[in-house]
């Protein structure tokens, strides 16, 4: 699709707001529909995502969360593949980093710990993905179904080992024991003096999922690897005359989208809840395909769908909370509105767009 | 003044057909009798436990009431942080000078809808559907199992598990193949301990002309005639009195356990399934019951030792 | 065993209906060249829509009807999201999933109060079990009389459907206009506008088919398998579905199989839980639960080659490069 | 008479092209036709408008005289409109009944429609010779007969107004003749053809009257018969053209490339090229003349390494590469010194969602005067893209444009500069002009004759059997996958002609089973 046509503060300005201004218009109507005033409504919405510090720590901390999923979508798509299976290889990740902090924590300081730690993540993201890469490298098996597969499989194997091997002796919840400080993340508020997120569990592993995001973008446009990928995502007959062998190739960008996948699971456990526990990836993977999507596959498209779908997160449970009448299921439909007008229906306002700014550029070229 | 409650229910929701609900049920009982009104907020993740009771303690709400067992890190951190707000966790101990624990022994209940279970089953097969094999299941697994056993020491008990994602707690189409299943395999009493998935298991005994136990809330009234009885732990009256001591001033914290003989737990007998249980049946329950809260039985907690012997 | 075997089965069909109504509806979609991962969406609305009206009218039909509309009301948006303005389609199927889950629970909860749960449905609410003739009579006939007893009578009007639905829909796709076009448009819109025909209609057309047998699907979960819709009830199910289809290599036979397959793997799994193994003896419900995935991944390791989808699918048909 | 079709002041853009310039045409009805100019210059578009595929912007279409509003391809249809596109409109995993009935069905059920319709191609084949397989998959044929199949739908809707364009891009002379002949029959039954081609030879063949745009603009029209290839270049280009390559006697030296019973097998086990030995020496062209379809394609792509061979052995520059049994491996190839500018650019050659300097590393991403270890130097990769770009005259001159918006004949030149600037030992060059106008053709012959003057074996496969005439040094002749002869360049179009039927030595060789 050519950008040509419209000027670019249009085309990455006005365009995208015009589209999460109707996806609000349309929540703004399921709100009043309830009983409530969308004005108010998307005030605290706002409010509570950016208005405060600790609104924005919450914010950034799901932002954080999706930037690893999506980056993960986003590797993956790029070598054409695409992979569904986030939730299951961040799930994993959480046994990396349990099982290097549990190993260290009362042992090393948190700084030893985190290398390991985001190591473990990533590769026990990527060993979750490389089933399913390597059937698929090999023996053609669709990506995408071995990656659902695979989620439903990690999760049971996690519910195994939580409940029979890793849980704290005499506890109701299939969780792992807390980590000592060793094994804890330090949170950005303490981090940095000038900031005020207040309680929200916002942590280094920001500042890592930034990193990533830098990382992704080398890899994909500075990296000979990433040119491979890229080649075999856009033609792979291409790709095999450019002597870029594709199983090898696939096995990679998996690999790498798993390990991202999985890093995710630093923010969560090892950043904020400090132990493993069940279910704690809770969509988060999911929400990841639509953050890969809506950020057009780019690193920083990718920060920006992150943060908004962070907004919405941290901004609807304020809004639930402020507003009992909206509940939580509100939240997702609105969401669900933004991935719509914002992802699925982008083009619709460009039509329009384009007549009038070629109307405006040219009033005398009469057309038809 | 009047005191300012507020409830947090756990990921289920506080729709969830089961435990939640019934703090609800409590919650929404204490606005009607006292006229006091609560806040309340059902969280999506994990990380808003530590933030939405931080919310309410800052808002000054007080007694804060959290339901379930996932929420015992949060209430003891924001508990140390608001030491002059009183809290309450339901399922679970949280050793605070300003929280009180209130935990249920749901192996009791277990036990006596399984001794009900194995005295209504023709077949001497009677069947338990959980929502996910976490301890907490296997506690009511394991109470129900020791009831059963003890109604019939020679009946067989299947033990079937919906899955392991959250969309075990929700997926009444799998319980109620599970239910069938069980029913193929000879039973004709199945009890469930699965939340929403809980519906298709006792709609599956229901169709199939067999009987379905309910649990948390009385669920008899859901297929008259089908459903055998309930097993009922009283989160409802444990949200309640919460309420009503912080109002009372009779606030106390610590742990408190609600058995059999605090009322806690219990089977339901009521219009609905009055013609299922016969006087026989329902004098080896109360026996039963005598006989645990005497001591002189004593049902196995899952908990205690991370087995059940059965 | 035999009879173990003959209920197994039994299950199976009633565990791969809504797979294989989902998995025909995707078939219709993907053919055309609209790749459609809110299957799911599409399956929970209507489970929603047809519980709700069933248990307000206490019509089954009322509510299979209202559960259709629901879904193709979904799938008109994917329509005009991914056919009309040319939106990617997994964001859309991404975006519809996000409503159904977030609209069923928030309308259940305004309308009926019970937490995104619709009641239990009354009297004539719910699709029975029909009873063939002689069922009874004949059960007893060994081999036969279980088959056509257990196996074959007593499922619902949409057990049924879903598997008339398979012989239907390849007749349509391979033996009818309206399937030869379909399936040129998910190959090569081009030919199609070439010849002629309009690409954005006849996506529209594939697309409403795929919310109707998404809507059949959503029904049979709320008001034939169950009694009453219950919040995210599909459980996945969409995925599935979604899964079985590239199995099936787009193929509505194959689509039979490999619902039946799930299906299958499902039932099994069920049936062995809590049994210990012979010779392996007491296995942890885990690997119950995780066989059917496992399993599948297997096959499709082992026996199916690669899916090749149809060439156009997923990408929007634009004829002047503006 | 009445024209056929008359256009009046036609205008379409794309965006910011202006693809047709108030356009005027009178085509006579009973006539063939012929439009020519340069890529780009707005051919498909003004047909694609007549066939009511685009939509004009403004102007008027009069089909017999009489306003048509052409709203979609169904009006043109109806109007007894027929269009051949350049890139066919063809379901490729169809049957070839299914795709001439789709869009003819007539009712709404297959049953009938496909029986009338074997009748109809039955009719058609004794009518106008024109034979194929109704039940054969379109995939599986070879272009020609794909084209063919694009022709019967035509004629089997009924057409009285023909538009083909560019249909003999991928045929051989032979084939060719045979759609001429098929043509005028066509022209004397009072059907009206248009034809559009880059080739002026056919033009003035076949056509009675030819038409000549640029730029968007129509700016002359000729009968054929009172013009010249000449002056039809030169209108076409804006500068006179030359039409002919130069070039001197070769100076073969020593073997570069050795290919040795080489046999490959396709997935479906075919044997595809069986048994093939020859040798390339430094210096001079070998060319590989053949219909297509005959196992050059899969020759090519075995000795590149992107194919694997069965059987047989090749040496590069003296070393051997047993290519049977070493993994597949094209980037070795390049290591050693062969490069390979592919038949087929969009499906092999070029990435079009690239960027043109991104296009300019393709297959040699692993270089190292590319980056640095893992990293990719973009700076020097761009310059290099700058200079290829300004040798080989790509236009526009922007490297970091997507290479699909360049037209084929500057995307065929990116290819070439990225393999030729390579110097290699061997080049294997697969259909270097295909679809591309005769300026463009004109350079590319150049480039190879100086690649060849300064020591590079170069094989040269090419269904045009002009072009393997006036480029070749020796004439290698492939039939059914097999070498059924070996000819001096200065060897007659007849002759080899015959060789590519499977006629030699005076007996007919039938296709292997
Ligand atoms: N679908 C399209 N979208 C945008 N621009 C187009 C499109 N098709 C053609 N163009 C523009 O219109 C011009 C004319 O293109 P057209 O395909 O008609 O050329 P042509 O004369 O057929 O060339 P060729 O000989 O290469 O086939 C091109 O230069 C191009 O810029
Ligand atoms: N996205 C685009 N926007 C504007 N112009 C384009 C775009 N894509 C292609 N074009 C233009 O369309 C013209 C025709 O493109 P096309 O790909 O048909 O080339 P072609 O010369 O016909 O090549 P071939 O002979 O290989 O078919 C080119 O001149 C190119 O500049
Ligand atoms: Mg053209
Ligand atoms: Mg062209």
């Amino acid at each position: 699709m050519s950008a040509g046509q419209l000027p670019r503060w249009v085309d990455f300005g006005l365009i995208p707001l015009l589209n999460l201004a109707a996806a609000f218009l349309v929540s703004g109507l399921v709100v009043l529909l309830i009983g409530e005033s969308p004005l108010e409504a998307v005030g605290i919405l706002v409010w509570g995502s950016l208005g405060f510090g600790e609104g924005i720590g919450f914010t950034l901390f799901y932002a954080t969360n999706f930037i690893f999923t999506g980056l993960a979508v986003a590797v993956a798509f790029h070598a054409g593949l695409f992979n569904i299976g986030g939730e299951g290889q961040a799930y994993i990740g959480g046994l990396g980093v349990a099982w290097a902090c549990l190993a260290l924590d009362r042992i090393v300081p948190w700084w030893v710990t985190m290398p390991v730690a985001v190591l473990g993540a990533a590769a026990a993201g990527a060993a979750w993905a490389f089933v399913p890469a390597w059937l698929q490298a090999r023996r053609g098996s669709h990506v995408v179904i071995t990656t659902i597969m695979f989620n439903f499989i990690a999760a049971s194997l996690m519910v195994y080992l939580l409940v029979n091997v890793m849980a704290k002796p005499g506890s109701m919840q299939p969780e792992t024991r807390t980590f000592e400080a060793g094994g804890r993340l330090p949170m950005l508020n303490d981090l940095l003096p000038f900031a005020s997120f207040g309680t929200a569990p916002v942590n280094l592993a920001l500042v890592l999922a930034l990193v990533a995001a830098l990382a992704v973008w080398v890899l994909v446009w500075r990296t000979r690897l990433g040119y491979a990928i890229r080649t075999l995502g856009a033609n792979p007959t291409a790709a095999v005359y450019a002597g870029i062998s594709p199983a090898r190739t696939i096995v990679v960008a998996m690999l790498i989208s798993g390990g991202l996948a999985g890093m995710m699971a630093i923010n969560e456990i090892m950043g904020s809840q400090h132990r493993l526990l069940i279910e704690f990836v809770s969509g988060y993977g999911f929400v990841g395909i639509a953050v890969a999507l809506m950020g057009r596959a780019h690193p920083l498209g990718i920060v920006l769908a992150a943060i908004l779908f962070g907004m919405l997160y941290q901004g609807g449970a304020e809004l639930s909370f402020e507003k009992p009448a909206i509940t939580r299921d509100m939240i997702v439909v609105i969401q669900g509105l933004v991935i719509l007008f914002a992802g699925a229906l982008e083009h619709m306002f460009r039509p329009t767009l384009v007549r009038i700014f070629t109307f405006a550029r040219a009033p005398s070229a009469t057309v038809g | 003044a009047d005191i300012q409650p507020a409830v947090l229910y756990d990921m289920g929701g506080k729709f969830d057909k089961s435990f939640n609900e019934a703090a609800y049920a409590g919650a929404e009982e204490f606005k009607k009798a006292s006229g006091i009104d609560y806040r309340d907020f059902e969280i999506q993740n994990d990380s808003q436990r530590e933030q939405a009771l931080r919310n309410f303690a800052k808002r000054g709400q007080s007694p804060i009431v959290a339901i379930g067992f996932s929420q015992a890190n949060a209430v003891e951190k924001i508990a140390k942080e608001f030491p002059d707000i009183q809290f309450a966790i339901v399922d679970m101990v949280v050793d605070l000078p300003n929280v009180r624990s209130v935990v249920f022994k749901e192996h009791e209940g277990s036990y006596m809808v399984g001794m009900l279970a194995a005295m209504a089953s023709q077949t001497g097969k009677v069947g338990f559907v959980g929502g996910m094999d976490i301890p907490l299941i296997r506690k009511f697994a394991c109470g129900y199992k020791q009831g059963v056993l003890a109604a019939k020491p020679d009946a067989e008990v299947f033990e079937n598990m919906t899955g392991d994602t959250g969309a075990a707690w929700n997926d009444p189409v799998k319980g109620g193949e599970l239910a069938k299943s069980q029913f193929a395999r000879g039973a004709d009493v199945v009890y469930h301990a699965a939340g929403g998935t809980g519906i298709g298991v006792l709609q599956a005994a229901a169709d199939a002309g067999k009987l379905g136990i309910g649990v948390d809330s009385n669920q008899n009234a859901l297929h008259p005639g089908s459903v055998l009885t309930s097993m009922l732990k009283r989160v409802d009256v444990a949200v309640y009195d919460a309420f009503e001591d912080a109002r009372n001033g009779r606030w106390t914290s610590g742990v408190t356990v609600l058995g059999l003989a605090e009322g806690g737990v219990d089977w339901a007998l009521d219009e609905h399934n009055e013609k299922l249980i016969t006087a026989e049946m329902k004098a080896a329950v109360d026996k039963a019951r005598e006989d645990i809260v005497s001591g002189t039985v004593k049902v196995h907690d899952y908990m205690a030792d991370q087995t059940c012997p059965f | 065993m035999f009879e173990t075997l003959i209920l197994i089965l039994d299950s199976t069909l009633r565990l791969s209906t809504p797979l294989l109504l989902a998995c025909l509806a995707g078939l219709y979609s993907e053919r055309s060249g609209v790749v459609d991962i809110g299957l799911e969406g599409k399956m929970l609305g209507a489970a929603f829509g047809a519980g709700a009206v069933a248990y307000l009218t206490a019509s089954a039909w009322a509510g299979l009807a209202a559960g259709i509309a629901v879904a193709v009301g979904l799938a008109l948006v994917h329509g005009f999201a991914s056919i009309t303005n040319r939106g990617n389609q997994i964001v859309s199927g991404v975006a519809i999933n996000f409503l159904a889950a977030g609209l069923t629970a928030l309308l259940g909860q305004a309308w009926f109060r019970q937490g995104g749960r619709t009641p239990p449905l009354p009297e004539g609410g719910r699709f029975l079990d029909i009873v063939f003739p002689f069922a009874e009579e004949l059960r007893a006939v060994p081999v036969v009389g279980p088959i056509y007893a257990e196996l074959l009578s007593g499922h619902n009007v949409l057990v049924y459907a879903a598997f008339l639905a398979v012989p239907l829909t390849w007749w349509a796709l391979y033996r009818t206009r309206f399937g030869l076009r379909l399936r040129a448009v998910g190959e090569n819109p081009a030919a199609v506008d070439t010849a002629g025909i309009s690409v954005v209609l006849l996506r529209y057309r594939a697309v409403i088919l795929c919310g109707v047998l998404c809507g059949i699907a959503g029904a049979y979960l709320s008001i034939a398998q169950s009694s009453g819709f219950i919040k995210d009830m599909t459980a996945g199910k969409g995925f599935i579905a979604l899964a079985a289809l590239i199995f099936a290599k787009w193929r509505p036979l194959n689509a039979m199989f490999a619902c039946l397959l799930f299906g299958f793997l499902d039932a099994v799994a069920i049936r062995l839980q809590g049994q210990p193994l012979p010779g392996i003896g007491e296995v942890p419900v885990q690997v119950f639960q995780a066989l059917p995935y496992i399993l599948t991944v297997i096959l499709l390791a082992g026996f199916i080659g690669k899916a090749i989808p149809p060439r156009a699918s997923g990408i929007p048909y634009l004829k002047e490069r503006t | 008479m009445t024209p056929a079709i008359e256009l009046r002041k036609i205008n379409k853009r794309f965006g910011s092209v202006h693809a047709n310039r108030d356009i005027d045409l009178v085509v006579r009805k009973g006539s063939i036709h012929g439009i020519v100019g340069e890529n780009g210059a707005g051919k498909s578009t003004l047909m694609s408008i007549l066939y009511g595929f685009y939509h004009a912007d403004s102007g008027e279409i009069l089909v017999s005289g009489k306003t048509a509003v052409i709203a979609d391809s169904r009006a043109a249809i109806r109007l007894g409109i027929g269009m051949v596109h350049q890139h066919f409109m063809l379901v490729d995993t169809f049957t070839v009944l299914e795709n001439v009935l789709l869009g003819a069905e007539e009712g709404l059920f297959l049953g009938g429609g496909a029986d009338r319709a074997r009748a109809e191609l039955r009719r058609l084949d004794a009518e106008y010779n024109l034979k194929v397989d109704p039940d054969a998959v379109v995939e599986d044929l070879p272009v020609g007969l794909q084209q063919r199949v694009e022709i019967l739908k035509v004629l089997l809707r009924g057409a009285e107004i023909l538009i083909l364009d560019e249909p003999t891009g991928v045929l051989t002379p032979a084939e060719a003749d045979h759609l001429f002949r098929i043509l005028q029959v066509l022209r004397d039954q009072g059907k009206t053809v248009l034809l559009i081609t880059h080739k002026l030879r056919e033009i003035m063949a076949v056509t009675d009257t030819v038409s000549v745009m640029r730029r968007g603009e129509m700016v002359a029209t000729r009968a054929t018969a009172e013009t010249t290839m000449e002056e039809l270049a030169e209108l076409m280009v804006g500068r006179s053209v030359l039409l002919r390559v130069d070039k001197t006697p070769a100076q073969p030296k020593e073997k570069v490339l050795v290919v040795d019973h080489l046999t490959v097998t396709d997935s479906r086990g075919v044997d595809v090229v069986r048994n093939v030995s020859f040798d390339v020496r430094a210096g001079e062209i070998v060319g590989i003349a053949g219909v297509s379809g005959n196992g050059q394609s899969e020759l090519l792509e075995a000795i590149a390494g992107i194919r694997r061979a069965r059987k047989g052995s090749i040496w590069i520059a003296g070393e051997a590469v047993d290519i049977a049994a070493t993994p597949l491996d094209p980037a070795e190839m390049r290591r050693r010194g062969l490069c390979h500018v592919p038949e087929d650019r969009h499906r092999m050659g070029l990435v079009t969602g690239f960027a043109e300097y991104e296009n300019a590393i393709l297959g040699y991403q692993d270089n190292p005067q590319y980056g640095r270890g893992p990293f990719l130097d973009i700076r020097a990769i761009r310059n290099e893209a700058r200079a290829e770009i300004e040798k080989y005259d790509i236009r526009p001159p922007d490297c970091q444009l997507k290479t699909a918006s360049f037209s084929g004949g500057n995307q065929q030149k990116i290819v070439l500069a990225r393999e030729i600037e390579r110097d290699p030992t061997v080049l294997l060059v697969g259909q270097p002009t295909r679809g591309v106008d005769i300026g463009a053709i004109e350079f590319i012959h150049r480039r190879l004759i100086e690649m060849r003057d300064a020591g590079k074996g170069i094989l040269l496969v090419s269904v045009e059997l002009d072009e393997i005439r006036s480029l070749a040094d020796r004439v290698l002749v492939m039939f059914d996958g097999s070498i059924v002869g070996e000819r001096p360049a200065e060897t007659g179009e007849a002759e080899l002609g015959l060789l590519m039927a499977g006629v030699h030595d005076g007996t007919v060789h039938g296709a292997h089973p």
